[in-house]
């Protein structure tokens, strides 16, 4: 009997039962997906929760707020909690303050990130010699996709020329792309029913 | 303007690097507020005798259990927080990821129609890409894994830059907007 | 309703149960069909077939669990190719959530397969934080960065490290990676050490790794699981990744094969466009 | 109103001056770092031509923009959920709030919670992280109050719903085949659940509109959506959906710097080519 209740299949039942509830929601929405689905958003939210708790709110700043080092930390924490003030109508405005902070250094950084770490350095890679087919094919592909991207004239004439050769090499990337990455998902599948099969219920080796 | 960026020292590194803490810590305390939204609609729910309140109600619990051992129970190797993760959460993460193997296949199959020349050649540079992939592709066609990677190296990576620069001339625009204060409709148009 | 219109609006879930069988019938039983071996496998496998007996090696398995399907057969077929050649193997994990776990479980399974002793004939170092500092830190000394493997032994108990201090007495470096860990390898070890190395990756970062194999910084390549299944079949152990090709390559002409009828359906009725309404734009 | 700008502004400033952290390689001492002077060029050169065209704008001139179809789709997607009474799905994208694609896709939802707050549409936008969550009510909620709708928010409307991507999709799963959306709208920076999400959608019959930078999920939306916008297109679709000259003086102030870089790259690849002054082109890209 006992050695029923450490076999693999019951271990594994768990992982198992979620498993195969979350496929069922292939053929339809049902109860066992709904029960999958709860449970998983649940348990996931709860983890996030105890990650932040752990490596946010004690490490960088409980840490060192009672150590006593780092009394700026307070700011942030101000700004954090203002962001509560929406629930209190006469100053639901102040948790704008906050989000102006975050969405405000944002654009800061990604305005020069933007600058100095794409836009620069992808032009520059552009800088090649025509010396060989391949060259001349990736210069002409960068321009006509960045000038499909033209917003200020119609596409008609020479511009409308150059933006469909350019929507031409966007979709020999894309469809590139896609029967690429098939491979990579179907790898995934083919884990998890190894899982089922090979380790859960041992049916092959 | 951006000082920082071409000014270095003492005081402008710790700035800059503070902002980012800063941001990582709004978003710690913000964690509440998701919590509180998740909780609010879902008692709701329970409150109101809504037809999934059961649901709700375990989603409430794995919740409550899944944080409640995560704050007071420790988050090592062998703590109930990570075997729940290990056995339960993770294994459905992997499923939730592996579905994309079904709807890479029904997607391609309905959106893959020759209806125009852009949509034609879209269609047969993913049949090229898939046949080059697979040992069957090469008995066909020696070259066709070549062919793939060649599309892979050459005009996909053209662009994939073109769409770089472009979307980065899209976003640095977007910053200066947000900048100056014209792009906000996150704080109203006031 | 005529056959090719049947063929352009098929119900999804008729598609999906195809696939699902086209997995589960070579998981079940293999059809082993054949594989042909592209040149990057092929001097991945003269690499580490070429080293001498008793060369210590590094074997860095920088994965996450999620990946499993794709990494795990090319760590197998790598590690019992070393095994065979009897080289021995300083393996170790830049991804810390369950990437130390599977190297231990691979590297434990393969080495008894082949008789080998853990200290002697191998090691799990397990991982450490930081990936830059450990990098570099493993040029000078390894036992600064890792004083005890993933078992807790310290490295000084363990026959294997002893002889390994730093790079300098590891000949050869064989990455099997799921992420950019493999461009830290390849910019900071091998560029500054000349340690000479291969790497097997999941399919979707191949086409960018062969620069590498391009440029002579990578010696031989594996991609995702066609990789593995190809090196298997160099090996001559025949395994998951194979019977996985089975797979692919069913679902692939799965694929194929619906865009093909489903072109010709659209073919064949778009004259009749008043009975179709099933697709938009 | 006034206060809140002024802080705003100040915030900002200061905002710009710490915007940096990110590159704090050792170089050459000094106090400034004279080696990315042609940054500064950059930026200084990229914010002028926006700043010159906003300014002509304001001036009262009118521009040409070219239109794109997904973002006409956007107001048919409200109308056909207003007739159906179906609500309309929204996902800002599935990256945190130090995005600026999470910021372009909010600045889209302002404009899409407008639309669906004139027909009195419900609304849906569950959302991943908690601060792209705060950030998405208050422009919803603005949106509103713009619009004339003064009830209080359903907690419904922006959610919260899980706490990591995959199970996020499962939830939006579910809740795209109980709800029955007859339009969802993706527009920000999403990952491999990209796929996931719209073909969800689409097993729905939701009409599909979808925006990211991101170029490895382009291809699934473009397969799986009605309309998809392509990088630039995606970053340029709150000024399109505005239609404020300011905003679309701005695009053109981007265009002009489109067409220097193919400028520079013509020169570069000339001089590249010829095998002579390649060198001025790279100290005039070069990052360091």
């Amino acid at each position: 009997m006992s050695e029923f209740f450490s076999s693999p299949f019951v271990v594994l039942f768990p992982t198992a039962f979620f498993t195969l509830a979350l496929y069922s929601f292939l053929y339809k929405d049902n109860p066992m997906f709904k029960f999958a689905e709860h449970v998983f958003a649940g348990l996931s939210a709860g983890y996030y929760f105890g990650l932040i708790h752990h490596s946010v709110i004690v490490q960088q700043l409980w840490t060192p707020l009672s150590e006593g080092t780092d009394w700026i930390l307070i700011v942030p924490t101000v700004l954090g909690v203002l962001l509560f003030a929406r629930y209190v109508p006469r100053i639901a405005w102040m948790s704008r303050l906050s989000l102006a902070f975050v969405i405000g250094s944002t654009a800061g950084i990604e305005f020069i990130r933007q600058l100095h770490g794409l836009i620069l350095p992808q032009v520059s890679k552009t800088l090649m010699p025509l010396d060989s087919i391949n060259n001349v094919l990736i210069i002409v592909g960068v321009l006509a996709t960045l000038i499909y991207f033209y917003f200020s004239k119609p596409h008609k004439g020479v511009l409308g020329w150059t933006a469909s050769a350019g929507i031409g090499f966007i979709m020999v990337a894309f469809g590139a792309h896609f029967g690429y990455t098939v491979m990579a998902r179907v790898s995934l599948l083919i884990g998890r029913i190894q899982f089922l099969l090979i380790e859960w219920l041992r049916v092959a080796s | 303007m951006v000082v920082a960026f071409f000014g270095r020292g003492v005081v402008v590194d710790a700035v800059s690097d503070e902002a980012l803490r800063w941001q990582t810590i709004v978003g710690g305390i913000a964690l509440l507020l998701g919590v509180f939204s998740i909780v609010q609609v879902h008692w709701r729910r329970v409150a109101t005798r809504h037809e999934d309140r059961v649901y709700s109600a375990i989603l409430l619990l794995c919740l409550a259990v899944m944080a409640g051992f995560g704050v007071f129970g420790g988050v090592g190797t062998g703590s109930v927080y990570d075997w729940l993760f290990e056995n339960i959460q993770s294994p459905m993460m992997a499923t939730m990821f592996s579905m994309l193997a079904f709807f890479i296949a029904s997607a391609g199959y309905r959106a893959f129609r020759a209806r125009s020349v852009p949509s034609a050649i879209l269609l047969v540079t993913a049949i090229i890409v898939m046949l080059g992939r697979i040992p069957m592709g090469q008995y066909l066609y020696d070259g066709l894994p070549g062919w793939a990677t060649w599309i892979m190296t050459v005009p996909s990576v053209a662009v994939q830059r073109g769409i770089i620069i472009g979307a980065a001339l899209g976003a640095a625009s977007m910053s200066l907007r947000v900048l100056i204060g014209i792009e906000r409709t996150y704080l109203g148009r006031g | 309703m005529s056959f090719w219109q049947l063929m352009q609006r098929l119900d999804r879930r008729i598609i999906y149960t195809l696939i699902f069988v086209s997995v589960i019938i070579p998981t079940l039983f293999p059809l082993k069909l054949p594989t042909a071996v592209t040149p990057e496998t092929m001097s991945f496998f003269n690499a580490v077939d070429s080293l001498p007996a008793g060369s210590r090696i590094l074997f860095p398995f920088d994965c996450w669990p999620s990946t499993r399907a794709e990494t795990e057969p090319m760590a197998v077929a790598a590690l019992r190719h070393c095994f065979r050649k009897n080289l021995r193997v300083v393996g170790l994990s830049n991804v810390g959530m369950g990437g130390p776990s599977v190297l231990e479980n691979v590297m434990n399974r393969i080495a008894e397969e082949n008789g080998k002793v853990y200290g002697v004939d191998y090691v799990n170092l397990g991982y450490k934080a930081n990936y830059q500092a450990v990098l570099l830190g493993m040029g000078s000394s390894i036992e600064t960065i890792f004083p005890a493997d993933h078992r807790g032994t310290r490295l000084a108990d363990l026959p294997l490290m002893r002889e390994v201090p730093n790079y300098d007495s590891l000949v050869y470096t064989v990455i099997v990676s799921d992420n950019a860990m493999i461009d830290y390898w390849v910019s900071l070890v091998n560029a500054r050490y000349s340690m000479p190395m291969v790497a097997g990756v999941t399919a979707v970062m191949a086409p960018k790794q062969m620069s590498y194999v391009q440029a002579g910084q990578l010696q031989g390549l594996l991609g995702g699981m066609k990789g593995a299944a190809e090196y298997e079949t160099l090996v001559g152990a025949v395994d998951k990744a194979n019977r996985g090709m089975d797979s692919q390559s069913l679902i692939h002409l799965l694929i194929i094969g619906f865009i093909v009828l489903g072109n010709v359906g659209y073919f064949m009725t778009r004259n009749d466009k008043r009975e179709y309404h099933g697709e938009r734009g | 109103m006034k206060i809140l700008s002024t802080t705003v502004t100040t915030l900002l400033v200061f905002n710009i001056w710490a915007a940096t952290a990110f590159a704090q390689d050792a170089a050459p001492t000094g106090i400034f770092r004279f080696e990315r002077i042609n940054i500064l060029i950059a930026a200084v050169l990229f914010s002028a031509a926006v700043l010159w065209y906003i300014r002509r704008a304001v001036n009262g001139e009118k521009f040409y923009i070219r239109p794109l179809p997904g973002l006409s789709a956007v107001d048919e997607a409200v109308g056909r959920a207003t007739e159906m009474g179906r609500p309309v799905v929204f996902i800002p994208g599935t990256g945190e709030l130090d995005k600026i694609q999470t910021i372009a896709g909010l600045s889209v939802l302002g404009r899409v919670a407008a639309a669906t707050a004139r027909c009195r549409t419900p609304l849906r936008v569950p959302v991943l992280y908690p601060l792209p969550m705060a950030a998405a009510n208050e422009v919803v909620k603005q949106a509103y109050l713009d619009e004339g709708v003064y009830e209080p928010l359903d907690p419904q409307t922006v959610q919260y719903v899980a706490g990591e991507s995959f199970s996020y999709s499962a939830r939006i799963g579910g809740m795209m085949l109980r709800e029955k959306p007859a339009a969802a709208i993706y527009m920000g920076e999403f990952s491999a659940e990209s796929l996931l999400i719209a073909e969800m959608g689409q097993a729905a019959g939701a009409i599909q509109i979808a925006g990211t930078a991101e170029p490895e999920q382009l291809p699934f939306f473009i397969a799986s959506c009605d309309y998809t916008l392509i990088g630039e297109e995606f970053y340029a679709a709150s000024a399109y959906l505005s239609g404020e000259p300011k905003m679309l003086g701005a695009l053109r102030g981007q265009d002009l710097m489109k067409i220097v870089l193919v400028i520079v790259i013509l020169g570069g690849v000339a001089s590249a080519t010829i095998g002579w002054g390649e060198q001025i082109w790279r100290s005039l890209l070069q990052t360091l």
